[in-house]
């Protein structure tokens, strides 16, 4: 992708938080919501390195995966706000949400508990043999579960092609991750299961870009899995309720100097910014379009509750 | 004297009175220390009583419920948070073959004095990975108690009483019910452990309600009275131990009984109820047993789906018709 | 030609089937491969099908069913082995909150076709955590399927249906029935899913059972039938489908019911069946319906604690002759 | 503890064994046993180390830690005869027992379980600071549970006075540690939860003893908690009916050649030798009193099978 598309993505990404976080706040999404704003160079950078049989699962702040894996606005809007979307129905919501249709085995909304389901997509690819890989997000908290621990090394010992992403974001919820490892960089843990283990500046689109062709060939050619730690900030709250009084002062400021768009826009010249001012504008109406699409789409009929639990 | 206050203030309130009894009570979860807790629960304490006594962990709960096991086992009296009740089936090996089994499999020589406290039940919009209500699970557990306290009092006193005994205890309350205010009483001694409580009597039919179905039986006992319908209303508040006197004294004098629970209908622990009834009260039941539950459904996150399986006051009224019109 | 097999021949036998019928059924646990299963289940099956088919995992019981899930949900019908059901709670988040919402939650456009093979209850001198009977847990669990063969017959055909249907299955064998042998029909069909099964007509008493309280039940049908009493017994093998018709059927006629199982007795799914029967079968009910299990206490390993605790046939005999002369 | 004690403590717990195997071969013991023969190095070494009032903590094999904890070998006997012992009341038996009046946390029968409980242990250590530490010890197949990844991480955030004994002896029940998992060493896993872990010949009592006397000293003194990997060999199956098929010819015979017993015996004058023999002589006496004084306990009465599930 060159520069303006992959500033489009991200900022498609941005501003579908910033909308959500809109239409949460007038009342339209009833549960909470988990935004990603700042995080954006990280699904941009790998959806970008991967191909339609590729198989990608991320967590409950996953909005920017699905998007960047191409699930479709209108269809995320609809499903979070409760309505029959064609993702999930209207069953999954915000932080638990999945679109079959591209590989997009979902998010997840207990921590850690992703990454087992993704190597299983990982042992189906190996079983196919056609060099698909699968990807998974998780947060820098979620280091910390045994679920992540056993599937790491599952994923080792059975040399499957799995990527995982740690989106470190240096808090879990409120907790600071330097109070909950002893670790410097959680990507020193690879050394453990015997995989590479590779740190990279997150809102550096490009290096993300980089680090995930390298993590995601070595998968492709049969290589096994490896870990990519990615070093980002939240320009939000934990989720959409949270006030973020456990933040130092002038945090957030300085992170909004770095975060992704804004090192874009630092470096823009005066035609990129316009190029990027266009493309600003495009996705506004993308997203209004998306918007009015989802509220077009009905909610669930109460009747079919019961229908799914079982084939 | 009395104090109004909401239900997650009468938790704050417990936990504070629990850190001030005894020093051997520690208190631990996720950001529950510095952050204050994810819903006010833990407000201040950290501030109170300082780091070590309180203090945030990793996100690992089997690995901070087995702490906790081992620090009662060695003489603590820890409190572990569940931050949501479907967590705890990340950790549900330290609370079966561990946690419950400890006392009993040493002859008594070792104790679990502890308490884990969680939260429960679907909110608007949540998904099925945080709208479990799994008391079934742990009541069928054999070594665990098991609370479930449906108003601000009993979230004071029943988590005061958790803390006090020297079993491993569950508290699990009712995030709906967090808002919630009522009277607390800040001024009377421990209650002892179990007692379920007859909320308002009545002869013709008993309805059994726990955790946030207790308002809502309250309610639809309050619609059938205007229509003639005199239920019984009893809050069962503990699972284990379970207080079946006080229910079948009910069913013994009314002849019917209607339990409601959030959880699913098959193998929620309303079966238990109505197997116990159709065992000890069988020559007094005058009417099929009824059970008010969800159907047999992962709990979907669109309120128009929700609202088409969460029990609410109206389907225990439906119920209670159904039975006393039986 | 039925052959007469032990259960755990069977097992290896409709296994065998699985592999040899489909490519994309995989094969894993701990154990299983080079070592042939700690109990033979998958003997010679490594040899046959080779490591791409079979293979032996780390001891990472979650994450193990969680790439079960993974792989099922991208085209492939894994069998996972959980060596001994207690060491599902090691996993139960993937077993809860995954496995079994993702088809639910993804509004039917994942499935999750993937079994889960596990063997429960107590054996003499087995600890607390190698004895449980968790089909209660299973059982309250929307979204799984959940088999409990009694024979050797049963642990074929069932679980052959298991690994044919489109839902994730737990089935969960009687190790103690292990070396037991029966007739197993190799040459029928692959069964359709569900379905409980009169062993015995009787109209005297219903008794319905699972596992290995199967046997139980048929021989307390024996003893009882020398004392005129005539029990139905039914083999209800299937917790999820549950087939009630059956159960409810059978109670219509004889008016009274015994549900025995191992598992403990509160919350067990006794209690559900029970629940149900006090519902449906009200007014034909003649006496209290009666429920056959272990007191509620974690397995002891002393075997005289576990004569004094397990449910054997003379349990059955003696709960069936109360409600029979009641 | 010179020498001789050494090998007294280490022989106490090989025929330890060797009787009981004899008890289960003749019907004695009713349930499945797992047994320590080849690793009694391991918890000789490093009870050696510890005080009164330290924890430890073990699995379904751990006998030998019981035994050098000073639990008695009578009461051990019975618990496993499935009689009314003084240690878990025949509740217990083999795979899971304890002795509450020796510290010893007990023994457990979840892969990795007792690892969170052992941090519970060391908890209390910390929070009553006296110095006590807490000692666990698992096996090598036990690395990959997430039950330990998580404890172990807490331990290190938490700065618990634990030391986490890896007993290595290549064997999972019948699956090799080298399919299991894609490191060489499992305490290279220590880095990532930033905590010193150290190899030690596990058949050397010398070597054990000075890296667990390294190891508890630091958690004694409060600067937390540390892993020792002791490699070692089990000189017999599994558990009692394991028939070893999966193991190489051979294997067997040199772990013999290796073991901590034949270790003291090869480098033994004349003079030792004689020592050692009568030390033999009176272990067997003390395990036929042992025998007979623990087939003097009687049965558990069943009218007391439903006590001690509560308070
Ligand atoms: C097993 C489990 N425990 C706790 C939670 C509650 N919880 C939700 S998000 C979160 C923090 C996760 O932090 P991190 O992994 O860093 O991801 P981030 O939210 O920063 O993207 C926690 C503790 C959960 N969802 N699941
Ligand atoms: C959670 C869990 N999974 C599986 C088992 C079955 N099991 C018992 S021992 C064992 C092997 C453990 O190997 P290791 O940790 O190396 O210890 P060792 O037996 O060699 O001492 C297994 C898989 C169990 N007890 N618990
Ligand atoms: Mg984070
Ligand atoms: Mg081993």
């Amino acid at each position: 992708m060159d520069l303006p598309d992959t500033y489009r993505a991200m900022a498609r990404i941005r501003r579908f938080e910033e909308r959500l976080m809109a239409l949460k706040e007038s009342g339209e999404i009833p549960g909470s919501i988990h935004l990603c704003n700042g995080q954006e160079a990280i699904p941009v950078g790998a959806c970008g390195v991967l191909r339609e049989d590729d198989y990608v699962s991320a967590t409950y702040r996953g909005h920017g995966w699905a998007i960047a894996r191409g699930v479709g606005l209108a269809a995320l809007f609809a499903e979070m706000m409760g309505r029959d979307s064609p993702i999930s129905g209207g069953r999954a919501a915000s932080p638990y949400l999945s679109d079959a249709s591209r590989n997009f085995i979902g998010e997840n909304s207990i921590v850690g508990a992703g990454v087992p389901i993704a190597a299983g997509a990982a042992l189906t690819a190996k079983h196919r043999g056609h060099g698909a890989v699968s990807v998974v997000s998780i947060g820098d908290g979620a280091m910390n579960q045994g679920n992540v621990h056993e599937a790491l090394n599952l994923a080792a010992v059975l040399d499957l092609p799995m990527v995982l992403v740690v989106e470190n974001n240096v808090y879990s919820e409120m907790s600071r991750i330097e109070d909950m490892v002893r670790v410097h960089r959680l990507s020193e843990r690879a050394a453990g299961y015997g995989i590479p283990g590779t740190v990279v500046d997150g809102n550096d689109v490009d290096a993300v870009t980089a680090a995930m062709a390298q993590a995601v060939g070595r998968a492709r050619e049969g290589s096994g899995p490896s870990l990519v730690e990615a070093m980002t900030e939240r320009l939000v709250g934990h989720y959409s309720g949270d006030a973020q009084q456990y933040r130092p002062a002038g945090e957030v400021a300085a992170a909004k100097e770095r975060e992704p768009l804004a090192r874009i826009r630092q470096a823009a010249d005066a035609e990129l910014t316009a190029r990027l001012d266009t493309i600003e504008a495009e996705i506004a109406a993308e997203i209004d379009a998306a918007v009015t699409a989802a509220r077009a789409i009905p909610f669930p009929d109460p009747a079919t509750v019961t229908e799914h639990v079982h084939a | 004297m009395p104090e109004s206050m909401r239900y997650i203030q009468a938790v704050n309130a417990a936990l504070t009175w629990a850190l001030d009894s005894r020093d051997d009570t520690v208190y631990f979860g996720e950001d529950v220390a510095i952050p204050n807790g994810p819903f006010g629960a833990t407000k201040g304490l950290h501030k109170r009583f300082g780091a070590g006594r309180i203090f945030d962990t990793p996100i690992s709960e089997t690995g901070f419920l087995g702490m906790a096991l081992g620090a009662a086992m060695t003489g603590m009296r820890p409190i572990a948070e569940i931050m949501y009740a479907d967590f705890a089936f990340v950790a549900m090996d330290q609370i079966v073959n561990q946690i419950a089994n400890i006392r009993y499999s040493s002859g008594g020589r070792w104790k679990a004095p502890l308490v884990i406290r969680m939260q429960q039940g679907y909110s608007p919009g949540a998904c099925a990975q945080h709208s479990h209500s799994p008391e079934a699970y742990f009541a069928h557990t054999p070594g665990l108690r098991l609370a479930l306290p449906a108003t601000a009092d009993d979230a004071y006193q029943m988590l005061r009483t958790a803390v006090t005994v020297d079993d491993p205890v569950i508290v699990a309350e009712a995030r709906m019910l967090y808002p919630i205010a009522g009277e607390v009483r800040t001024d009377v001694p421990v209650e002892p452990m179990g007692g379920a409580r007859v909320l308002r009597e009545g002869p013709d039919v008993t309805v059994v309600a726990w955790s946030r179905m207790v308002p809502a039986a309250l309610e639809a006992a309050e619609t059938l009275a205007a229509e003639g319908i005199r239920a019984e209303v009893i809050d069962l508040r503990w699972l284990n131990p379970l207080d079946f006197e006080t229910v079948g004294a009910s069913v013994s004098k009314t002849g019917r009984l209607v339990v409601a629970h959030e959880a699913n209908l098959t193998g929620g622990f309303g079966a238990e109820i109505a197997a116990r009834v159709a065992d000890e009260c069988f020559e007094d039941l005058r009417s099929p047993v009824a059970r008010v539950a969800a159907p047999d459904v992962p709990m979907p996150a669109a309120p128009v789906l929700q609202q088409a399986v969460v029990p609410e006051a109206v389907h225990v009224a439906d119920t209670v018709r159904r039975t006393v019109h039986w």
